[in-house]
């Protein structure tokens, strides 16, 4: 797509490549406010994938007949749209994951035990996803690793001062916190934590899992040294992420898992591993996800970052002016800087209870804990119902959910 | 005017998830069971006391969801005074119910509020909830059921 | 589909559930021998997917609203649908991974860190491919486990008396062998296998990447330990695969990747892990990979693993006799009981140019190690050319395999 | 009537990788480097000999296809006589060609063979293969390129 003319947000037009947004719930629109827990698919994905299957697929990298190479250049593609997407200086920087949560499960792993010492310490924050914390655990249990937490504000922000202190006696080594928040909305100020891990010596990776999907990301600019992404939040298909990283880490870091592809040769006494990325990719890697998430990747830069945050921007106000008209509702989380989820209670009723009278009502939102459970700890709820936004969603939608709620509330007298 | 939500939250759903009867920790009780739900957080500690070889009280204290708030109240009333056997049927009657939204014995009419949950999928957990710990309670485990410890 | 009124095998009719068969090569009828390495996609897997995409999709598992409860029922239909395919008790024995290689990773990190002990000792053969050998490798360097070799016969065949020899110590703990190889289309004697591990003490994993393709696989009546299979050799997308296992050695073994889904609760302190086979699966699973898988295991189900079977043996004699009469071509592997896989190898001839000229005739093979590098030392070859076999495989294709090679062989003179 | 295999496979290629010119160690040399393709298992180790600032002869041993083979021998010729720099030149427009199609210098004529490879991806390794192993050597690293030891 040209970049040059792009032309003016108009989210109904958006909602016509996605040929789910069509669907009646219960004789109602689809009002689908869960796209932080996983984005639906535009046409131009589903159409990339079917075309792989239907017209030009086979194994890739090792195969020397026609389909092979086109297969094998139409998913490398992947590697440069995520380079590009991510501005990663080449896509040699890129290691091609099945999901955020592998990516992060390889830098435990990998730069964890390979790479820390038993003895330093990791620092996470008190609101990171579970994927963003029970690797450090069990990195921590398997490794001697001291896990560290930064703290967070009543409002939801990391407590820089707090992240600060950890890192004063130079024993962290690996820095590893959200770039945006799944629960709360909030961006954490990325640069900042990128800066003062590196003032103390310490290595930053940042979970991108959501950021990604809302806002421009510059992998360089940050300077950060890991970056994670997944995929299925990012309008492509599941079963696909990946992992920025710097090339001297990687090319310093061993391998994780085994198998076809990541060698160099093998011998029954010595193996020798092929370079980075595909050192870390073992086995059939997921072809037809890489080309579905080309496209999605394709899709949301032909959109453009600045119209997607723009109008996230304006949803999320509109939710937050909407819910805290209802009375008893309650938001959770106050950043400053926030991207487009919100999450809230509803005195005297339960989360589950509010998204499934929610849903009854055409209204899909998420509850629970989010896979955060200790977030939930230090805000002191048991669950929150989470409202989350896409490109394609409305303010008729916002709207939709607002009138839900206020319906909920009254049943609930 | 709420008929959309009423079919699975009916009146005995609402007012027994909001304040149950039997919501306390049993001051004397001789055998006990937690369940949770790790998809979603919720807990319940059942608590039981016999006499004469029939579940003379049952009390819980629970985190959680109307439906499982409202189910193990239901269940505190539904095996009071049985048998630990006839208490295990019940049991089996509710997770039948659940899935197939009907249940036969008619001296269980009581629980027939909860059936509605077998066309909620994703809250069938909730409404067993409490029953799995009362099965873990009777089968004298008295251990989280099936959790693993790290 | 109703196994009662399973019609007679038809491969023409089979071809049309394929799209990409009707594609074109350089002008050429599209002749597709590289199944082994990837097969192609039938109409229904590409429907279900589709399906997913456009009319029911969200994020599993946590989800309270409709679009969550379908799509999660829909992705779980894949546990059952393996259970059956393999013949396993139930679901909670089926743990759904990436691949095969991350099937064998798994049970290497959390089977072979977890349980077994420094000083024991894991048997593989020579014939593996490298996704059940790396991680051997890597957990004799990183654990003290010694790595043993089962040899093998000239004829390709695993070497009984030498098997059993390795085992005569009682050192070993974990066995693991191909169920089929990927070179030589051997198929190995798994229930002696199994049986042998057993007698002295050790478990068994077979490697089912092939043989769950070509022939019916009964988890049970092996009494194997631990069965690994990948969906895209079966049919299936990219990107998923499964492993098998006991459920006492599921419940016993330490959880590997950390993340959502795969947890019972999370504290910062103390995290319990889900029971399996969830314990072994962290993050957003692969959905639409699953619901593809689904359909892939109905539609070979639906033909029957008999008719499969007796296809491809019909093909693969076929191809032997053809071969057999190419002066200067080899075939390499000559065992009793064996699969639709066909390596070569022509004199004066290296199999990338065999492979390339094949393909400039229309004809897909695979040329090089096959990810079987030791195999390639053992038998002596840098590397060969395979024509592998699926359902959609037809003598005529055998034949102009056959043509083919007979001008490649005109060329070089 | 091989014309659907001789467009790749010209006659140069064909003979070179049968019977390259230059496939062996050289006795006496100064710089030598390894190269190997890891997805196929292909081999190549370059020898070179200068003499007055100049490479007087390269020869190597190799295992792989014909192309890969047929690309070391053209090497061998092409770079026979010329210096490091103008070698590493050559070298440049190998990699070029391969991408393009084309060879813009006349006076590599010689390697104009080679240029097919364009339109068969997956081939391109097979013929650059010896081209990095000459960088290597001229770079003086002497080790096998971008291999990492486990
Ligand atoms: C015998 C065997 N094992 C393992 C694998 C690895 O499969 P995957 O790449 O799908 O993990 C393959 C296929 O490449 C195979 O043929
Ligand atoms: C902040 C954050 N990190 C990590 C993840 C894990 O993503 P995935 O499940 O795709 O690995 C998620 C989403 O679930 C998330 O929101």
């Amino acid at each position: 797509m040209n970049a040059l003319i792009k032309p003016a947000f108009d989210v109904a037009r958006i909602r016509q490549d996605f040929p789910i947004l069509g669907e009646k719930i219960r004789g109602k629109d689809l009002v689908f406010l869960d796209s932080a827990a996983s984005a639906q698919k535009p046409r131009v994905v589903i159409d990339a994938m079917v075309h792989a299957m239907e017209r030009q697929y086979a194994n890739v990298h090792r195969g020397l007949h026609w389909m092979s190479e086109r297969t094998t250049e139409a998913y490398e593609e992947v590697r440069d749209a995520l380079a590009g997407l991510l501005n990663a200086p080449d896509r040699s920087h890129i290691v091609i994951t099945h999901s955020s949560t592998e990516a992060m499960n390889l830098v435990a792993h990998s730069y964890g035990r390979g790479i820390l010492k038993p003895g330093q310490a990791v620092v996470i924050s008190a609101m990171e996803h579970h994927a963003n914390l029970v690797p450090w655990q069990m990195l921590r249990d398997a490794h001697g690793i001291e896990l560290r937490i930064a703290p967070i504000t009543d409002a939801g922000e990391l407590d820089m001062a707090g992240y600060e202190a950890l890192l004063q006696d130079r024993k962290v080594g690996l820095v590893s916190i959200t770039h945006m928040s799944n629960v709360l909305g909030t961006y954490t100020p990325a640069e900042r934590i990128v800066q003062l891990a590196h003032r103390y010596g310490a290595k930053a990776m940042l979970d991108g899992s959501q950021a990604v999907v809302h806002r421009a990301v510059d992998v360089q600019a940050l300077d950060v040294d890991f970056y994670a992404i997944t995929g299925h939040k990012l309008y492509g298909p599941t079963g696909i992420g990946a992992l920025y990283a710097k090339r001297e880490l990687l090319d310093a870091m061993p391998p994780w898992m085994g198998g076809g592809d990541m060698i160099r040769s093998v011998s029954f006494e010595v193996t020798t591993w092929n370079d980075a990325p595909y050192k870390f990719e073992a086995g059939t890697p997921a072809i037809l996800e890489g080309i579905g998430l080309k496209a999605a990747i394709d899709y949301v830069q032909g959109i453009g970052f600045e119209a997607i945050a723009a109008h996230e921007r304006q949803l999320t106000e509109h939710a937050l002016s909407c819910l805290a008209e209802i009375d008893g509702v309650t938001v959770i989380g106050h950043a400053q800087d926030r991207g487009g989820v919100v999450s809230f209670t509803m005195d005297g009723a339960h989360a589950h209870d509010v998204a499934t009278l929610l849903d009854r009502q055409g209204v899909a939102v998420r509850a629970g804990h989010h896979c955060a459970e200790p977030l939930m700890r230090r805000l002191g709820v048991d669950s929150t119902s989470r409202a989350s936004f896409g490109i394609y969603s409305t303010m008729e939608e916002v709207d939709a959910l607002a009138a839900a709620l206020v319906r909920i509330r009254e049943f609930f007298r | 005017m709420f008929e959309d939500l009423r079919n699975l939250y009916q009146d005995t759903i609402m007012q027994r998830g909001k304040s149950p009867k039997h919501g306390s920790r049993l001051a004397v009780f001789d055998a006990q069971a937690k369940g949770d739900n790790p998809m979603c957080g919720d807990r319940v500690h059942v608590f039981l006391r016999h006499e004469g070889g029939r579940v003379a009280e049952l009390g819980f204290e629970a985190r959680g969801c109307a439906i499982s708030i409202a189910s193990a109240d239901l269940m505190a009333e539904a095996v009071a005074g049985q048998s630990d056997a006839r208490a295990l049927e019940i049991a089996d009657a509710v997770f039948a119910m659940v899935r197939t939204g009907d249940i036969t014995d008619p001296s269980l009419d009581l629980l027939r509020p909860l059936a509605a949950v077998s066309e909620a999928k994703s809250r069938i957990k909730c409404a067993t909830l409490p029953w799995g710990a009362l099965q873990s309670a009777l089968a004298g485990s008295g251990a989280e059921k099936g959790s693993v410890e790290a």
